[in-house]
């Protein structure tokens, strides 16, 4: 299997989709020629046309706007939002247009779209460029939401996104579009709504997501050294949320360390916390349920600040210790 | 463009079928028979049918919260409709949206919407798919004066004329969005003005005269199903109700309102049917029909079952 | 003291402000002749005038923004937002402008300003007019959120909110507005950031919050019969958030019920559980954190679904049997 | 309007600091001196100079992504905008901002702002807060062409036109929003047309004569002093450089690019300055000392000490 970026992964994901299904398309800012932002779209307009590759004008509400009554008339938009901070502006078309029709209509509508965009710190964009808040979709219901961490993933997951046939929310990391990883050829999916084991341990759970489940590898390899075995699980989809795969590890391990990059109030580790908290695996527990996440700040600039503002390496190690302790 | 005496009195039906379901409405709201809230559209029912007339069935269209003229104007079906407004299974939204939420996707209604300016992205978003897939269909999309100082708004419309989307963009201006006269939310005299801005013609009609809403509407759907891009249609009206249910009407004269039941656009458009020659015992068996309709459409959302709570989870997710 | 109505203690809290302060002024839809669609600031405009009470076109994000503006430079606005559901329309103006500008300045300016509106079903409202979704606010560092429960508790909050030098989300809820309680005349405060036990007990803990607090109280009084002790924490705030006074209630009564209506999913109860769930209260707990909350749908019309959407006395006694079971 | 021989200078300084301040962040940045991206004005001096040189010392500006050259023009100090850049903790905004939230709130600079059109708002709530104060404040909002396709900037500007806010708008259109041309963004040709949606003066001038953009605005500055409200006011320039830091200007030619450098505001105001009997000598001397300035800053920046991280916390709460 070929080795690829994550962001060309997403880009084959798309484009293939595109190749599929000619109702497929792609809308937002300066994703034509110019290629998007962080370079997602690249080559995509000189394959496709400025039909199915489209620049719009600054209007992120109209962008996700247009998607939703795309999608109710049998289109399969993709829109682009540059930065995941900017989803606040078409929050109105999302969450009561696109998310409530279908119920509303009592059931009788499809919104087949997919809104997806970058999140997250550690580029200096500071704190307009740099949240991380995909909890705040998954609290509306009728979206869903994904935040792939591997390039496997993110060509899997953005294949099902399209092809589902509800809202999706596509959430990508910054840091995560130069990660490498394997790849195959063609068409496969990956499904939505499914956590993923992405490392077997016994002594202690870290749920993870986004970039932060290559941070928690990185941490269980070195508590390797020191002989602890730590399982790592992908979280993916935090809606729908897999928490069986989460509470059966826990049941396996009996501690459990969630990390997340968005602020820690009211972040979506909160929602698995209480998740294992409620459920079986309660009894298990062998120590408090620990949230390793962002600080309740917003980005700063600074790059040391910026790295302080959310959990690093050796931060995890460091909670994991705690929770073993 | 003349019409033909089967759509003349097909705009006349409609504007009847409009008037008596939101006057029949008015009375259960009053007696408490329907939950919640809901916008009525009594006086208005010219530029809804006008403008509706001027498109093909294939055709489609955005809605408000003001909504149910719209619907009924698009082939909307009245038993669905009330069934709705009551909260029956049987209703278009199996009881789960009322009357803000009311869409009739095979009719082409998009669906009413609860927020002021939602569907106007909506709109231009089903114009896009339009475009793209090349079906030929005209989406014509309404909202009130208020609407037009939403963010929404402008963002869609402007993308609409960038892109010379297949929409016509229908403004009944009623001289109030709720409390507040347009006057007071605009420092442009018309809703049309706006179109400036975005370089696509503004047409000021007499919403009250449903021929020549839809005169101007035709014009704005051929241009746009020729790919000539969107229009914005300014349709003066006013609404002789409270804004929604509960208003005292503070904002504005007794006076006032008299004036405009004076320009009512069904009375106006009787006397010009019968000035062309139309007999009065047509006019007089089409309202009889009308009643009747009505009446037998309420049965039988009266008599429609309540949904099941143990489906309240049903249509979250397709 | 006076019985007064929920909805007329919060206008003599803002009357009074107003009389105190003249930077505070109002800012809203229908804010003024028509004294604002629930009724909340009539009389206002007649008596300050139209430069204190400023009706304004339809535009809710230039409503917060304005609000953010004039914040900005030493006027303390309250902006009036119909709905709650609206509130996503302002979103960016709240989330990436006024929440964030003091932080990203150094912390140089201040930026205090309230916004209000209400939330929740029970009206026949529909998806669009019914959402609870504070917890997306108190996500966003930068804002403060809290949602008084009783007359005696929104007119003092409303005082401290004005007085407050940052944005605070005011949550109210449309069926609080006509419930009645004691206030007292004249000036006094509600600190923000402090929870409030609302009823003692022994057996059992709930959180509640606006709207649940009432319905949580009822429940309390019908287990009473029962000999099942409940307390009753109203949290009051969610952001600042006083876990404290959670967790000790916790220790003392070893069991827990978090009461919201809200969706379930991502919703602020998770954060208290999650708080819990990893505090000293967790050695304490004699079964599971339970969790009730409204469904994951949007609110839908019927009466009676709507109903079961969300929490209510009935199903509060049930779920308190079965934390006690 | 003639300007005194002091004001001619202090514009010509303030546009050579711009253009050096500028120039120097661009060497740091591709001396991977800097982190995170940027966005640098060179070629738009003149109309944050000109528009700026208009207003009071007590007036407010709300700025953009693009914001150093406002930031200097409304007085900002060399030495803590480099140390911002720079992520110091002598920085304007003590590190935590960086390029695109440089705020001086002393000097009426109520911040640049990382949304697009997400000042616009902000500075209709400034002015706000003028007519409510009655403070005699003049509060002008810069942004860029592509912020008019902007929700916030309708909903702001229609706010300000019905309340007649003393505000002036100013959109520097330098022909492109990132990699999209205006007239792809909007079919009305001038940004300035938008002013008709809200009835209220729309002016074209050419951003990169100095003067002229300070005669416009002036007057619009003076009609909003007196109450008469709002203006927008576009100013027709380009903007030397990529968008940002990594930007290959695939979307427009080198042609245009030297075209536009061809119509250097600093070069042709330096020429207008000579030819009105002004010695070259003047100038040198304070060209020299801006240089000089802007070492001198850089120097301060570079040896000002980081914030700590222990103080990570500070600042989010007043
Ligand atoms: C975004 C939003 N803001 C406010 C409201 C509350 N509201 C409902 S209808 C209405 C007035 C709308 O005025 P207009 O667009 O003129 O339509 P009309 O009611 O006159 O038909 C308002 C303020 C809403 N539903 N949505
Ligand atoms: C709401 C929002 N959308 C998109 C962006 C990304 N972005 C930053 S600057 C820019 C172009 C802005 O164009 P214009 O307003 O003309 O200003 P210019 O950069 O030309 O000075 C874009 C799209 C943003 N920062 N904010
Ligand atoms: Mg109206
Ligand atoms: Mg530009």
């Amino acid at each position: 299997m070929a080795e690829k970026l994550y962001i060309e992964a997403l880009r084959e994901g798309l484009r293939e989709e595109m190749l599929r299904d000619e109702n497929v398309f792609i809308i937002g800012e300066d994703v034509g020629l110019y290629g998007g932002a962080f370079g997602v779209t690249k080559g995509l307009f000189q394959e496709f046309g400025e039909n199915r590759i489209i620049d719009t004008p600054i209007s992120e509400a109209a962008i996700a706007g247009a998607a939703v009554g795309a999608a109710l008339c049998g289109m399969r938009p993709v829109a682009e939002i540059m930065f995941f901070d900017f989803f606040t502006i078409a929050m109105d078309q999302l969450v009561n247009q696109g998310a409530k029709n279908r119920y509303m209509f009592g059931g009788k509508a499809k919104v087949p779209m997919v809104i997806r965009g970058p999140m997250g710190c550690g580029t200096g964009a500071a704190a307009q460029h740099s949240q991380s808040f995909p909890a705040v979709f998954a609290h509306f219901p009728g979206l869903k939401v994904v935040m792939p961490s591997t390039p496997y993933d993110v060509k899997g997951l953005i294949k099902s996104a399209i092809r589902d046939n509800n809202p999706v929310v596509f959430v990508e990391h910054k840091l995560l579009y130069w990660t490498k990883g394997e790849v195959p050829e063609g068409d496969y999916t990956v499904p939505i709504g499914k956590a993923d084991v992405k490392r077997d341990g016994k002594d202690i759970t870290i749920v993870a997501g986004s970039i932060m489940v290559r941070r928690a590898l990185e941490a269980a390899q070195k508590l390797e050294e020191d002989g602890i075995d730590v399982e790592v699980v992908d979280i993916r989809s935090l809606k729908p949320l897999d928490l069986r795969t989460v509470v059966s590890s826990v049941k396996k391990t009996g501690r459990v360390l969630i990390v997340e990059d968005d602020p820690i109030s009211y972040g979506w580790g909160a929602e698995i916390a209480a998740g294992i908290a409620g459920s079986e695996a309660f009894d298990y527990l062998d120590a408090p349920i620990k949230r390793l996440a962002g600080l309740d700040i917003p980005i700063p600039y600074n790059p040391n600040l910026e790295k302080h503002a959310v959990p690093q390496v050796p931060n995890i190690i460091e909670a994991v210790r705690e929770v073993l302790r | 463009m003349t019409l033909s005496k089967e759509k003349k009195l097909w705009m006349y039906r409609k504007m009847h079928e409009i008037r008596n379901f939101e006057l029949e409405v008015d009375r259960l709201f009053k007696a408490n028979l329907i939950w919640g809230t809901c916008h009525l559209s009594v006086g208005q029912e010219a530029s809804a049918v006008g403008a509706i007339a001027a498109l093909d069935e294939k055709d489609m269209i955005t809605s408000t919260h003001r909504g149910h003229g719209h619907c009924i104007a698009k082939g909307g079906k009245l038993p669905q409709m009330f069934a709705e407004l009551l909260g029956k299974e049987t209703g278009y939204c199996r009881g789960r949206g009322g009357s803000m939420h009311i869409a009739d996707l095979e009719m082409g209604n998009l669906g009413a919407n609860g927020i002021v300016a939602g569907g106007i992205p909506i709109a231009t978003g089903a114009a896009l798919a339009s475009k793209l897939k090349k079906d030929g269909k005209v989406t014509l999309c309404f909202f009130g004066d208020g609407a037009t100082s939403q963010g929404a708004f402008h963002e869609a419309v402007n993308l609409a004329a960038v892109m010379k989307l297949p929409v016509v963009y229908v403004c009944e201006n009623n001289l109030y969005g709720m409390s507040v006269p347009f006057k007071k939310a605009s420092a442009v005299e018309n809703a049309a003005d706006r179109a400036k801005a975005y370089n696509i013609p503004g047409i000021i009609v007499d919403g009250n005269d449903v021929e020549a809403v839809y005169n101007v509407v035709k014009e704005a759907v051929e241009r746009a199903r020729k790919g000539e891009g969107p229009s914005l249609i300014e349709a003066k009206t006013y609404r002789w109700l409270g804004h929604s249910k509960s208003d005292p009407r503070v904002y504005r004269t007794r006076e006032e309102e008299e004036e405009w039941k004076q320009k009512c656009p069904i009375k106006r458009y009787r006397q010009q049917l019968i000035s062309e020659g139309i007999e009065e015992e047509v006019l007089n068996k089409i309202e009889k029909e009308v009643e009747d309709e009505i009446k037998k459409a309420l049965e039988y959302a009266q008599n429609s079952p309540e949904p099941k709570v143990e489906e309240i989870m049903e249509g979250v997710y397709a």
